[in-house]
């Protein structure tokens, strides 16, 4: 099984490997029915969408996952028992992955769960979970996640949210005085993130000078261009994320936006600068929660690069391949400490956990089980300045970890 | 000259701007065969699509039995007694026989009854049963439709027809795609049905309409040039020079 | 008059040889069905690799079901039957999370929702014909799914519609655990077989003899008297309910409602559920469904490439095999 | 709201709407000569962006890719029709749609496997980048380009089918293809070249959108969605109700930019709605 999915970790299965497969297929056509034998492996799941637009990233996250768990394997696993990782295929649906970590549940018994990475994908697998006491963590950048509404004690996140992602960017970029104007997917994580650079700006008294909203899978911007130029801000924010953001940020600079203001993302993406170019992203600035660079500040980065690249042929992790690292270390990590796999006891031992496996201390948060972490700001470079093939930002910030950057637990809904 | 059942006024139909049928007024009365003729493009299909409720005249109107037709849905016209079939072969061909003929006796009822079976209304398979057996069909119940002789079809199809019992029952050329023998079930078929039916008839073999029909309408580039009986029409001039001028010739 | 010319001699006798005649077995498999394909659906938690997929299974048969009644036995190809997936699984969702509506209240609300939405959906569309009906009902099928992408306050928006979890059903004084999945599957199964019931119950009916009829020939169904677009919009609205019904089902099995149910290529995966299982076949849409479940799992277990599989896969059936696996089957080995 | 606002917001309207022109031309000269709503359109509009970049990177110049991409995958679209669709004519009319439908699913898996499942970045062609001053605001000088090119191409079609030989024989066999046969004109040859024609126009939609989005994939899902949307607005299979759809949906969606720009995708819907319920048929199609 590990081996049908390392298969899959490899960018690219050419036509004869793939039919390679098929010959081999016969093996795998049987594996579903194979029941599960009671050993005392200890079984992570890993939904996670290998199918769609976001791949690339969700491949990414499957290396470093199982990076983690080889990382621990190796030193003879957790009290003996040695880890395994389940990785299903969410296909970047909410009901598709909901089946997959029933099945994960059900059928293999598993003992938690880590993974998702759009925000429904995330939402659908915590309804699952926390319906039957299983522990989630949930990698996915999502404000909602946060709330009492979709909380339980059974739910950790993993990954930053909107709010602190936008209040380091908005620190960062922005001076008072300064006119705003917003470009903003219309969907739940849009609204999220122009509500924490509203917020931000409010403290650093910018000025918003307009918003507007598009349609979420947008392929063309051009007719939202002239009013933004008509604002005449002295920064864009585009708050929306992977192709919507490549699009957006492509046109504002192809209707020459980029001479008359800075553009400023939530969060800058590793794979939709590769797939757009350093040109478009030049000067772009946004946040991030993990960046390779960070490895000559860092000797936690610098760790988890030379271990990433080992395993993997030199290449080195991006951020959203960090968040199956940090997630899943996290989670070995608590089990350690509780001596198994005994879920009140990993909760607890997840409450008290201080980590630091790839970007810094890291903790949970009581209330929300949010994991409060550093924030890096990037600013994308020249093409000039490029020293290598993955040398894409510079770090400009690096913001410490820090309770002040979430919404407070009243806010979220948590008893004071 | 007893009431007409079915009369027609001035009815006209153009599409675009071709006329395809001119001003047409007739009166059809009861248990009489009327044929309408006319070389290919006179408008005998037509004036039979208008007839028949599948399209609405541009100009005129129809009655049957002193009520206004014109505009009146298609399908309403088998409930109020005009039947017709078509002239290229017009079944249901993955059906029985037996289930063709009864799916049309059950338009008249039931027509969106779910809780019910189909075998729940008896008395619409022996009325399929009986129209079958009319046509000459009586071995053929359970054939699948698409596997019977044309001939066979051309009949499950005036069983179609018939099995609503209508009062006017239009038929666009019965025995097209015939040979000889065929044609002569057929005619005497439709001999048969004359007795108690106001039919109309399209046909090209001249010999058989001229048996079979008590009166021929003639159509030209969608006008009405004659009217009458067989002999009459055999003796019109303006008849003689659209036939001959055209060396259709007669069968 | 040339017409009689040009016309081949045709053979008088009928060929009778192509004549089909069922056999007693066919017969009894006709006369059987809901019980037969009660039995069988009884069985399949115990031989699939999931309780999950099995209650997937259920879950997309009686979607593809409700829409082969449209596609397959009236012959109307509508590329928009997630609309009435999903309605039927956001109503029910909303009906017990923001208005704690008790589930079996749920599921009559979610089944009565996709049934209006079926009648203006419909009612649109019916007035088109042949391909331009496929256009239109996906197209107004994709305007539901943006309807339901903007009224995120209602819908969950993007994230999905979540917080209605049943965890048990109280029914008669009994109370089933409905985390199980076990007891999960054969509770669903119970609408399985009402929907069963009913469909055949339809086909049944003279009203099923009516759009066959017009399937067959819409000409000649309109000259024996049928009103052709009433009859159209009824079957329209009757497969709507039972594809709501099935949303009704999804949304209590996962507890959650993802946006991409109303999607456009959740219609195009009940076609080709459809489509591979054998439309216009009474039991072909669980076989599809099973098939094609399978497959997306079994393939997407050892390559992240498997739609290329099963994307060609369909194209060899609709080549080839176009009754689809069950009605080949009955045409060939059964007959 | 000033009056040079909507002007220019009107100017993008236009210009959009020769983008939805030429992805729904493609769809619409299919299915008004083969009855065959292609299902893959999409997918090719997609893979001609590819196939533009591909040629375009061998050659080092936009202008090779924009010229060759379309008629390499317009000959791909031939050997589609040959292969695949000639064997369902006279079948259901739902046949074809289904296996361009399945087709689709299996053109944007070979790509993927092919090329990824990232985006690859397209530039603009140096000529053309830059912005224009059109006194009412500026534009792309690309995005200028395009609504030139979609000028010529509509021009060369509608020479092509008024004026010649072959455009003859494609009006005549859209309205009846068995005459066609009675005239003895190979009709089978001609179905080939207008499926290769549709399917050429569909990449050039897909050369041409490739500098001003991204290029991956996904890209075409949408487009196939929008050609519906233009087409059954215009009326199917008519080419002058495709261009006149296209560019009222580019202007409805630009003015709705101007209060609520969020609704940018519903009122194409709503806009296709509104035209059905007052002609079934759409704006320019012909009567049942």
């Amino acid at each position: 099984m590990n081996d049908a999915i390392r298969n899959l970790g490899q960018r690219k299965i050419s036509r004869r490997a793939a039919l390679a497969g098929l010959g081999a297929g016969a093996s795998f056509l049987a594996m579903p029915w194979v029941a599960r034998a009671a050993d005392d492996t200890i079984r992570i799941g890993f939904p996670t969408p290998l199918t769609g637009p976001y791949a690339a990233e969700a491949k990414d996250q499957v290396k470093s996952a199982e990076l983690a768990i080889k990382l621990v394997n190796d030193k003879g696993g957790i009290g003996g028992r040695k880890v395994e990782l389940l990785v299903r295929d969410g296909k970047l649906n909410g009901g598709e992955a909901a089946t997959r970590t029933l099945e994960l549940i059900e059928k293999d018994k598993v003992h938690a769960v880590v993974g998702a990475l759009s925000s429904a994908v995330q939402l659908a697998v915590n309804e699952v979970t926390r319906a039957r006491g299983v522990i989630y963590i949930s990698i996915s950048q999502s404000d909602t996640i946060n709330e009492k509404k979709d909380s339980s004690k059974y739910t950790f996140h993993e990954a930053m949210n909107p709010h602190m992602t936008t209040a380091a960017v908005a620190r960062h970029a922005f001076k008072k005085g300064n006119k705003v104007a917003h470009l903003v997917a219309d969907y739940a994580y849009g609204h999220e993130m122009l509500r924490g650079f509203k917020r931000a700006q409010a403290a650093i008294g910018a000025e918003t000078v307009g918003e507007l909203l598009h349609p979420i899978g947008a392929p063309d911007y051009s007719t939202l261009m002239p009013r933004l130029r008509a604002m005449k801000p002295d920064i864009l924010c585009i708050s929306n994320f992977g192709r919507d953001q490549a699009n957006s940020i492509k046109q504002a600079v192809d209707f020459g936006m980029k001479q008359q203001m800075k553009i400023v993302v939530p969060v800058l993406l590793h794979n939709q600068r590769l797939a757009v170019g350093p040109e478009v992203f030049e000067g772009v600035v946004g946040g991030a929660n993990y960046y390779w660079e960070l490895e000559s500040k860092l000797p936690s980065a610098k760790t988890f690069n030379d271990a990433f690249r080992a395993a993997n042929g030199g290449a080195i992790p991006t951020d959203y391949g960090a968040y199956g690292f940090t997630g899943v270390s996290s989670l070995l990590l608590a089990m350690q400490a509780a001596g198994g796999t005994d879920t009140e006891k990993v909760v607890a031992a997840l409450e008290g956990l201080k980590y630091d496996v790839a970007k810094g201390a890291q903790h949970y948060r009581k209330c929300d089980h949010q994991s409060v972490q550093s924030v890096l700001v990037l600013e994308s470079k020249k093409k000039a300045d490029m020293k290598g093939a993955n040398d894409f930002f510079n770090i400009v910030e690096n913001e410490a970890p820090s309770e002040d950057v979430l919404r407070s637990c009243k806010e979220l809904g948590f008893p004071a | 000259m007893s009431a007409p059942l079915l009369a027609v006024e001035n009815v006209g139909r153009r599409f675009g701007g071709f006329v395809a049928l001119d001003g047409v007024t007739a009166q059809f009365e009861p248990n009489k065969v009327t044929s309408i003729i006319g070389p290919n493009g006179a408008g005998k299909s037509t004036f039979f699509n208008v007839l028949s409720g599948v399209l609405t005249p541009s100009t005129g109107s129809i009655r049957f039995k002193g009520q206004n037709l014109t505009g009146t849905r298609q399908h309403k016209f088998v409930h109020l007694g005009i039947a017709r079939s078509y002239q290229i072969t017009n079944i249901f061909p993955e059906l029985s026989a037996h289930e063709n003929v009864r799916v049309a006796a059950q338009a008249a009822r039931s027509r969106y009854n779910i809780w019910r079976n189909r075998s729940h209304f008896p008395e619409l398979g022996e009325r399929a049963d009986a129209a079958l057996d009319s046509v000459g069909l009586g071995g053929k119940h359970n054939e699948t439709a698409k596997f019977l002789a044309h001939g066979q079809q051309r009949a499950l199809e005036i069983a179609i027809a018939l099995v609503s019992d209508p009062e006017v029952l239009l038929l666009d050329e019965p025995t097209a795609g015939m040979g000889p023998e065929e044609t002569k079930d057929m005619v005497a078929l439709l001999e048969k049905l004359a007795r108690d039916r106001t039919i109309l008839l399209v046909e090209h073999k001249m010999k058989m309409i001229l048996g079979l029909s008590d009166r021929i309408l003639v159509l030209h580039h969608g006008r009405l040039i004659a009217d009458g009986s067989p002999r009459d029409i055999q003796a019109d001039p303006d008849v003689r020079r659209v036939y001959l001028g055209q060396n259709d010739g007669y069968a | 008059m040339e017409r009689d010319m040009t016309v081949k001699s045709i053979p008088l006798a009928a060929t009778s040889s192509g004549a089909r005649k069922a056999t007693d077995l066919a017969a009894a498999l006709t006369n059987w069905r809901v019980l037969l394909s009660i039995a069988a659906l009884c069985l399949l938690p115990w031989v699939l690799p999931s309780k999950a997929l099995a209650v997937n299974v259920l879950v997309y048969g009686v979607l593809a079901m409700g829409y082969n009644l449209l596609f397959g036995y009236t012959g109307l190809l509508s590329f928009g039957h997630a609309a009435f997936f999903g309605a039927g699984a956001y109503v029910t969702g909303i009906a017990i999370g923001q208005f704690g509506v008790p589930w079996y209240g749920a599921v009559l609300l979610g089944v009565i929702g996709g049934g209006l939405l079926a009648l203006a959906i419909g009612a649109l569309s019916i007035r088109t014909r042949g391909i331009y009906f496929s256009m239109v009902t996906l197209a107004l099928a994709q305007l539901v799914y943006h309807v339901a992408l903007q009224a995120s306050s209602w819908t969950g928006g993007e994230n999905g519609l979540r917080g209605f979890t049943v965890a048990k059903i109280d029914i008669a004084g009994f109370s089933i655990n409905f985390l199980d999945p076990v007891s999960k599957y054969y509770v669903l199964m119970v609408f399985a077989a009402l929907a069963l019931w009913f469909v055949s119950r339809i086909l049944n009916s003279p009203f099923g003899a009516a759009i066959e009829a017009i399937r067959e020939n819409e000409t000649r169904a309109r000259t024996c008297g049928y009103d052709v677009e009433r009859t159209k919009l009824i079957s329209f609205v009757l497969s709507g309910l039972i594809c709501a019904l099935a949303g009704t089902m999804s949304a209590l099995h996962l507890a959650f409602v993802p946006l991409d149910v109303l999607h456009y290529q959740t219609s195009g995966m009940i076609v080709m559920m459809t489509l591979l299982g054998g439309a216009s076949s009474f039991f072909g849409p669980f076989v599809g469904a099973l098939a094609f479940l399978l497959m997306e799992d079994v393939f997407s277990l050892w390559t992240s490439h498997w739609q290329i599989i099963v994307g060609s896969i369909f194209i060899l059936f609709v080549l080839f095999l176009p009754k689809g696996i069950w009605g080949t089957f009955l045409a060939r080995v059964v007959r | 709201m000033d009056a040079e606002l909507i002007l220019i917001q009107l100017f993008s309207g236009v210009a959009l709407g020769a983008i939805l022109v030429i992805t729904a031309l493609g769809l619409s000269i299919i299915f008004g000569m083969l009855g065959v709503v292609n299902f893959a359109h999409g997918a090719l509009f997609m893979i001609g962006a590819y196939a533009g970049l591909w040629v375009a990177s061998l050659t080092g110049s936009f202008w090779w890719g924009l010229l060759v991409a379309p008629i390499m995958i317009g000959v791909f679209g031939m050997a589609i029709e040959w292969l695949l669709v000639r064997p369902l004519y006279g079948r259901s009319v739902d046949d074809p749609l289904l296996l361009t439908f399945g087709l689709s699913y299996v053109l944007v898996e070979a790509v993927r496997i092919v090329f990824g499942n990232d985006g690859i970045p397209f530039p603009t062609p140096s000529q053309l980048t830059g912005v224009a001053n059109l006194g009412v605001g500026y534009f792309p000088i690309y995005r200028l380009f395009v609504i030139v090119v979609v000028a010529v191409v509509l021009l060369l079609l509608w020479l092509a089918l008024e004026k010649t030989k072959f455009g003859l024989i494609v009006r005549a066999g859209s309205r009846d293809p068995t005459i066609m046969r009675v005239l003895g004109v190979n009709i089978s040859k001609v179905w080939l070249l207008v499926f290769g024609v549709g399917v050429g126009l569909a990449a050039l939609g897909g050369v041409l959108a490739g500098p001003m989005r991204t290029v991956n994939p996904e890209m075409g899902s949408l487009v196939l969605i929008e050609a519906f949307v233009v087409t059954v607005i215009g009326g199917l299979g008519s080419l002058l109700g495709s261009v006149v759809a296209g560019l009222l949906v580019g202007v409805a969606i630009s003015m709705t930019a101007l209060f609520a720009p969020e609704m940018g995708t519903i009122v194409m819907f709503a806009l296709m709605a509104l035209v059905l319920l007052v002609r079934p048929r759409g704006l320019f199609g012909k009567a049942a």
